[in-house]
C-alpha cells in the first residue's frame, strides 16, 4: 500500500539492559537512558553514529522502564530520525496470534522481531548495544563486511592483556578470519575483544535465529549461542578491528572514569566534532550564567547552569546551580542539581535533581597516605536531599535522603 | 486559542546601523542564544497560539534559515502552525515596491491570512521582549466588547524615556481611546501611555479595514486605522505591566542584552520557555587559567580568556589573555590570544587577531559587522 | 529539563483487543488497524476526534501484535500529533525493577501507565476504545463533566430496548446522575448504552484503580470493577447522552454494515466534513483510473485504483484492481485486492492484497425465495488466491488458497 | 548520495497565459494530483539526494504552500532538506532587479549553496517530467572525469518537434561537447541531442563558474558557461533515454496531461513513488447516473455526470447531465449541472454555472483562470 522502499541495512539496537552495577543511577530509567558528557545520554552515541553513517532505520529492542526511554526518543527528531519510511522504532515484547513472552535472550529479542526487520527487506543487519561510548563509522565496517565476503562480522578493539578475563576475545587468523571465539578467557590467545558491533548478512542471521530458537536449551544470546554455532558451521566471520576510542561505562568507576575523559585533550573522544556530531535531545533552557564569585577551570558546562562558585575539572549538565562559596571537583553534576553555598563536592557523580544542603561534604577523603592513590567515586540518587552540614565520606552511594542531624 | 498570531518580522525604520543591514530585525541575536523573534513567537506558543504568520520584507534569509520549518517551536503543523509570508505580487512592476505601512503588508498577505480558520488576530513587531498573558489579553477584548484592543505600557523598562518613535495613545475616562501622536520630545514622565505595537482584533473586520484603507490609499495602522477611526470604532486599551525592551537603536540593542545580566531579569524573561533553534553544539568548555563573571556563556563556546559583564553567544572562541568586557559577542566570532574589548558588539563570524583592542562607549558601542576580520 | 507542560486532558486509548469476532481479518493486525470506509482505519476515527477536540497527547494501549499498529501510527505525523511535548505513544507492556506483567483488563492496562498519565499531570483522562466508529467532540463532554463536577462521565448512546442486552446499561436520574449499571441486563431499566468513552478526573481514577489493583479478586475491568467500586462508594457519575452515529465493528456483518453505511446519504457519518476530518496514513499512490469499460455506480473509490469493470455500491480501498467484465457489488475491497475478468463479487470483503481469479464468484447465492432476504457477507483473508474460476458461496470465510481445480 | 539538488522553480519564458499568472511554473497542478516539481523533486528523493535547494523568484507563494516544510517528501532534515531561496538582496536598489539569467540567479543563492556538505550538485528545471536515474548519472560523470555533464535526449518523447526554445547540443566524436544553438527551427529529425536542462558539476568548480562569469556580466549557463568554455572545460553529454515530457506552452501542457491518460505513461512515469501534499481528503464519490471512461479522477471528487479523457484533480465536482471531454479541471472548481465541456482548462476554484458551454481545441484550449465563475 505504501510504496516500501528497501534498505540495504537497518540497526536494531538492545537497549534492554538494566545495568544493575550501575546502582542508585539506573532505579528509574534503563542503562542506556544515563546521563553522559555534559548534555547526551549514552544511547545518544549509538544513534549518531547510525544517522552519521546513514543509516536512517533503528529498531530499539527494550522491555526494562521503556517509558524514560520512549519519551525520550520520541519521534526521532533529535537524530534526524523523524522518517517517513524508516527511522527510530521502541519494539518491546508482544503478544500474537500463539501468545506473548518476554525477551530470553540477546538472541531471542531480535528473533520476536523478525516481522519488523522483513519490512525493510535489509540485506544486512547491524547489531548494537547501548551500553559503550564511541564514535564509530558502521558504513566502513560494512564495506569491509562485503568486501570479505564475510556472514558475519565483529567489531573488535585491542584491550590490555591483563584485562581480555574480562570480554569474549576473537582469535583470528592473519586474515582475520575468526577461528575460535573466547567468552572471558582466563588465558587469552588474543587481546582483540568484542565490542558488541556484529554486522549479519540477514539472511544467514534469520537461519541462526530460527534455528537457535529450536534449540530449546540454547540461552538465545549472541555471544553464548548463535556465534559459536556459526563457527561451527564453518562460517565466514570476520573481525574488524576498530581504532579509536571506546568504553564500556557498565560501572560507577567507568561512568566516571568516560566523562573525565571528555575534559582530557589527550584522549580521543572529542565531542566537538561537526563531521561527527553527536545528537541529544537538548534541553531548552536559558543559556548558562557566570555569576560574581565564580571560578571555573577545566570544566564543562551546559545551559541553564548558574554558577556561583567554584568548579574544577568537573562536568556539569543542564540546569544545575552551584552557590557562592561551593566547591565541585572532579565531579559529574546531573541535570537539575543544586549544590548549596560553601558544600564541598569531591570525585562524586550526583544524579539528576538532587540537592545538597549548605555546607555539606559529599566525598569526604582523609588525605592520609600518599598522593594520587585511588578514590572511591560517592552517589548520590536521583532527586535526594542531603541535609547541611552532612558529611558523606568518599565511595558513599547515597539511595535515600540524609536527614539534618539536629545538633 | 482561536487566533491567528501575526509578527512583523521588520521594523519600518530603525537605526540599528551594521546589524541589520544584512538581516531582517526579527533574526538579529539576543541575549547569548535567541534572536528577537523567539520572544514574541515563543509568547504565542506559550499561550497555545499555533497559528502563526510572519510577515517578511526583505534581507529574511537570516530568518528563514533560523526558523526553518518551525520544529524548535512546535509549530510544523497541519492546522496552523508557522508561515514565513515573503511579499507577493502578482505582476512584476508591482513587485518592485517595498510595503507602504503596515496596512498595505496586512494586505498583501491577505490571500493567506483570509484562509486561516481563527475568529481572531493578535499582531505584534520583533522589536520588543515581553511575555504578556495572551489569553487574559484576549478574554478582556471579548468581554469589552472592543473593536480593537492596543494594548499599552506606562512602564519606561528601564528606558530613559518612552522610546523615540514610539506611539503615544490618549483615552477617555471610560478607557476608549481618543488619539495618539509620536513620541519626538523624548517623554520620561512616569503614566505616559505608549503602545506596545501588540493588537487584537477580529479577523473578519481586520479584513474589513484593510480593505478599505486600501482603497483610500492608507498604509499605516496607527495613524490610518486607530487615529483616523477613533469616533468610529469602539477601541480600547490593555495596561500591559510586565517588563518589555524595546530595540530600535544601537545603544537601546546593547541595553537590551545587558538587561539579561540581571537576575531578576532572566527570571522574568525565562519564567515561560523562550523556544530557539537548536545548533547541536557540545557544552561550555572552561579552560586552566580562564575567568569570568556576571556574564552570560551560550553552548560551544570555549573560553580560555576572561570575560566580564558581557553575552557571549554560541560557537564563541575566546583566546589566552583575552579580555571582553561590556560586549556582545555573536555567533562563531574568534577572538585571539591577547585581545581587549570594551564596549564593543561583534557580529557573526567576526575574527578578532591577536591582541586587537577595540574601545566603545556605553552610548555609543563599537559595532563590527558579520564576517569582519579585524 | 525539558519544560514540561501541563495537559489539561490526555487520552488513553484500549487498542489491546484482537477482536477474534472479526476472524481472519484480525489474524495480523490488532482490530483498531482494520481498514474501514474506503481509507481509513478503525482507530483514525478516536485518533481524529482527539486532535479534533484539541487532545494531544494519546497514549496507546496495546500488546497484541502492535508491529503494524506501531508501523501506522509511527511519529503521529498524519494526525497532526508529531508533538513536541506530547503526541501519540504506542504503549506496550513493560519490566520494571519489581518485574513485569502483561496487561490483566483495561483498568490494570492503565495502572500500568500511571507514570507516564504523570508525566502530564493531566487533571482529566480521557479513556477510549478502538473498536468504534463515530464523530464525536470530547471537548464538549468535558465541559460536561466539569460542569456537573462529576467523577467519571460515562458517554451513553440511545440504542434500540431489543437490544439493550448487548449493551452495558446505564440507570440515571433526572439529572443523568447514574445510580445503576447493568451489565448486559436481560431486563434493562434504560436503553442508555455505554459507549466505552469515560472521562474521569484524574485524581479519582488514580484512587480507584489504586485500590483495585490491591483486590486481588478483581478482573481489573473497567465496566466490572471500577465504575461499580465508584458507585458503591457514592461518587458522582454522569452520564453525557452522544446524539449522533456511533458503530461498534466488533462483527463480520457490523464491519460489512457501517462501511454500507458510508454510502448511504441519510446515516449522520459524513466523512467529507473539513471542520471534522478523519486523518488517517495516506498510500502515496498515483489518482485512480477509470478505464473504457468501467461502469460504476454509488461506490466510494480511492487513489490507485484501476477499474475496468462494473462497481455497485461499493467501497474500493487504494490500489485495488478490477478487470473488464469483472462485477463488484456491495462489496467491500481493501487496499491491493485485484479482481480478475469477469469475476463476480458480491455481499463481501476481500481482505488487503487478495487476488479474486478469473471468472470466480464470490457471495455466490441462489435467488431462491423472496428477494431482500438477509444474505451472509463472505470474507476472503489478506493476501489469499482465489483460482479462477472458483465458486465461494455466500458467508463463506476463505482462509487459505483456493486452488484451480483442473478440469 | 554526496549531492546537492537545485531545482528551477520557474521558467525564464513560457507561453503558459494564465496558467502561470498567479503561480510560479513548478507549483503548475498536473495528472490530478500533482504539481510539476513533484517530479524532479521525487526523483531527487527516490535517488536518495536529499539535500535539495529551489530557487524562487516570483509569485511563490502557491509553491510555497505545496511544499510546506518538506513533510511528504520526507524533507524535513537536519542535515540538508528541503530549502526554498526567495530572492535576496543587500540594498534595496538591488532587490528591484529580477535575476538576469540563471547564473545570476545561482550567484544570488551562493551564500546558502556554498554552506552545504555536498561535493556534487545537481540541477534540474521544472519544466520538465521525468524519471532518471541520478545515482548512474553521478557515476558516470565522475568515471569520464568531465568538468559538466549535460543531459541531452535524442527522443522527441511525442512532442511533435524538439520543442522550440530547447538548446540543441552537438558533441564530437570523443563525446566532448563542441557548440549549441537554440531550436528556432522545430527540428524533427531523429538523433538530434537536445538538451534536457539537467546538469551536473562540483559545487566547488560551480561556485568558481558562477562568480567568473558574473564579474564578467554573463548571466546565462547554456551560453556563457557551456558555449563560451567549450574549450577550456570538459564538458559532456549524458543520453537520457527514458520518458520526457516539456511543458512551456499552453498546448505542451494540454498534451503532458493527456499522456496520463496512456496507461504504458502511466505505468513509466509511477514505476517510482510519486510524493506530493497530502490533502486529507476522502476518496472519490461515484454517484448513480454518472458515466466515466479513460479518466483520471482524484480523492475528494464527487462525480455525477460523465467525464470521458479528462484529467480531474482533487475536490472537483462535477453535476447531473454535465459532460466533460479532453479537459483537465483543477483543484476544487464545481461544474453544475448540464455543463458542456471539450478541450477546456479549467483553473482552480472555477465555478461553471449550470448549462453552459465552453468548446476549444486540441491545439488551442480554452484556459479559464483560477477563481472565476463562468
Amino acid at each position: 500500500m505504501r510504496h516500501r522502499q528497501k534498505k540495504e541495512m537497518i540497526a536494531m539496537l538492545l537497549a534492554g539492559g538494566q545495568g544493575s552495577r550501575l546502582g542508585v543511577l539506573t532505579n528509574d530509567v534503563a542503562k542506556p537512558a544515563v546521563p553522559f558528557g555534559g548534555k547526551y545520554r549514552i544511547i545518544d552515541f549509538p544513534l549518531s553514529n547510525c544517522v552519521n553513517s546513514g543509516i536512517d532505520t533503528i529498531g530499539v529492542l527494550t522491555q526494562y522502564r521503556p517509558l524514560e526511554l520512549n519519551a525520550y526518543i520520541g519521534s526521532g527528531q533529535p537524530w534526524d530520525l523523524d522518517r517517513l519510511y524508516g527511522g527510530a522504532f521502541i519494539l518491546p515484547p508482544y503478544q500474537s496470534f500463539q501468545g506473548g513472552e518476554w525477551y530470553k535472550g540477546t538472541a531471542n529479542a531480535i528473533y520476536q522481531n523478525l516481522e519488523f526487520i522483513d519490512m525493510y527487506s535489509p540485506e544486512y543487519v547491524l547489531i548494537l548495544s547501548g551500553d559503550h561510548v564511541y564514535k564509530m563509522n558502521y558504513n566502513q565496517m560494512l564495506d569491509y563486511h562485503k568486501g570479505k565476503n564475510a556472514s558475519c562480522t565483529l567489531a573488535v578493539i585491542q584491550v590490555p592483556w591483563e584485562e581480555t578475563d574480562r570480554f569474549g576475545v576473537m582469535n583470528t587468523d592473519e586474515e582475520m578470519r575468526v577461528y575460535e571465539f573466547q567468552e572471558k578467557p582466563k588465558e587469552a590467545k588474543s587481546n582483540l575483544a568484542s565490542m558488541g558491533v556484529y554486522i549479519f548478512t540477514w539472511e544467514k542471521l534469520k537461519h541462526y535465529l530460527i534455528q537457535d530458537e529450536l534449540n530449546k536449551e540454547s540461552a538465545n544470546d549472541f555471544g553464548k549461542n548463535l556465534i559459536p554455532d556459526m563457527l561451527v558451521n564453518d562460517e565466514p566471520l570476520f573481525a574488524y578491528e576498530f581504532k579509536g576510542y571506546w568504553k564500556d561505562v557498565g560501572t560507577i568507576q567507568a561512568l566516571w572514569e568516560s566523562n573525565m575523559d571528555v575534559l582530557d585533550p589527550l584522549i580521543p573522544l572529542e565531542l566537538d566534532d561537526p563531521p561527527w556530531r553527536i545528537y541529544t535531545r537538548s534541553s531548552n533552557l536559558p543559556p548558562q550564567f557566570v555569576a560574581e564569585h565564580a571560578t571555573i577551570s577545566n570544566s564543562s558546562i551546559a545551559d541553564g547552569c548558574f554558577i556561583d562558585g567554584t568548579i574544577e575539572n568537573s562536568i556539569l549538565f543542564p540546569g544545575v546551580t552551584v552557590e557562592m562559596g561551593a566547591v565541585v571537583s572532579n565531579s559529574i553534576l546531573m541535570p537539575n542539581v543544586t549544590v548549596e553555598k560553601d558544600a564541598i563536592v569531591e570525585y562524586a557523580i550526583i544524579a539528576r535533581g538532587a540537592q545538597i544542603g549548605q555546607s555539606s561534604q559529599i566525598g569526604q577523603w582523609k588525605r592520609v597516605e600518599k598522593e594520587g592513590m585511588h578514590r572511591d567515586i560517592s552517589v548520590v540518587g536521583e532527586d535526594i536531599t542531603v541535609a547541611a552540614r552532612s558529611v558523606v565520606p568518599a565511595g558513599t552511594v547515597v539511595s535515600a535522603d540524609i536527614e539534618e542531624v539536629s545538633v | 486559542m482561536n487566533v491567528l498570531g501575526i509578527i512583523f518580522s521588520y521594523a519600518e525604520q530603525d537605526s540599528l546601523r551594521e546589524l541589520t543591514r544584512h538581516r531582517t530585525l526579527a533574526s538579529l541575536p539576543m541575549a547569548g542564544r535567541y534572536r528577537m523573534i523567539d520572544f514574541p513567537l515563543s509568547n504565542f506558543v506559550n499561550d497555545g497560539i499555533t497559528d502563526v504568520s510572519v510577515i517578511a520584507l526583505k534581507n529574511f534569509h537570516s530568518l528563514m534559515d533560523h526558523l526553518g520549518a518551525g520544529r524548535e517551536w512546535d509549530l510544523i503543523r497541519k492546522r496552523g502552525g508557522l508561515r514565513v509570508l515573503p511579499p507577493f505580487s502578482m505582476t512584476e512592476s508591482d513587485r518592485d515596491k517595498l510595503y507602504r505601512g503596515s496596512i498595505d503588508a496586512l494586505a498583501g498577505n491577505m490571500h493567506s491570512i483570509r484562509r486561516t480558520l481563527a475568529e481572531y488576530v493578535i499582531m505584534t513587531g520583533s522589536n520588543i521582549i515581553y511575555s504578556m498573558d495572551f489569553k487574559t489579553l484576549l478574554e478582556q477584548h471579548i468581554e469589552s466588547g472592543a473593536d480593537i484592543t492596543a494594548v499599552y505600557t506606562k512602564d519606561l523598562n528601564g528606558h530613559p524615556t518612552v522610546p523615540s518613535g514610539a506611539m503615544i495613545l490618549h483615552f477617555n475616562e471610560e478607557g476608549r481611546f481618543q488619539e495618539l501622536y509620536v513620541n519626538k520630545e523624548n517623554i520620561n514622565q512616569p503614566g505616559t501611555a505608549w503602545s506596545t505595537g501588540v493588537f487584537v482584533i477580529k479577523k473578519s473586520l481586520l479584513e474589513t479595514l484593510v480593505a478599505d484603507a486600501m482603497a483610500l490609499g492608507k498604509y499605516h495602522f496607527h495613524e490610518d486605522i486607530l487615529r483616523r477611526l477613533s469616533k468610529v470604532l469602539n477601541i480600547r486599551g490593555y495596561e500591559y505591566k510586565g517588563f518589555l525592551l524595546e530595540v530600535s537603536n544601537v545603544t537601546g540593542y546593547m541595553q537590551a542584552n545587558m538587561n539579561f545580566l540581571s537576575s531578576g531579569f532572566r527570571e522574568a524573561a525565562f519564567q515561560r520557555p523562550i523556544y530557539t533553534k537548536s545548533k547541536d553544539s557540545v557544552p561550555a568548555r572552561y579552560f586552566d587559567g580562564c575567568k569570568v563573571s556576571n556574564s552570560i556563556i551560550s553552548d560551544g563556546c570555549r573560553i580560555e580568556g576572561t570575560v566580564e559583564n558581557s553575552l557571549i553567544s554560541r560557537g564563541v572562541r575566546i583566546g589566552k589573555g583575552a579580555v571582553v568586557r561590556n560586549s556582545v559577542v555573536m555567533q562563531n566570532t574568534e577572538i585571539m590570544r591577547g585581545v581587549h574589548l570594551d564596549h564593543v558588539i561583534l557580529d557573526k563570524d567576526v575574527i578578532v587577531r591577536e591582541n586587537r583592542r577595540l574601545t566603545g562607549h556605553i552610548t555609543y558601542p563599537v559595532v563590527i559587522e558579520k564576517g569582519s576580520i579585524i
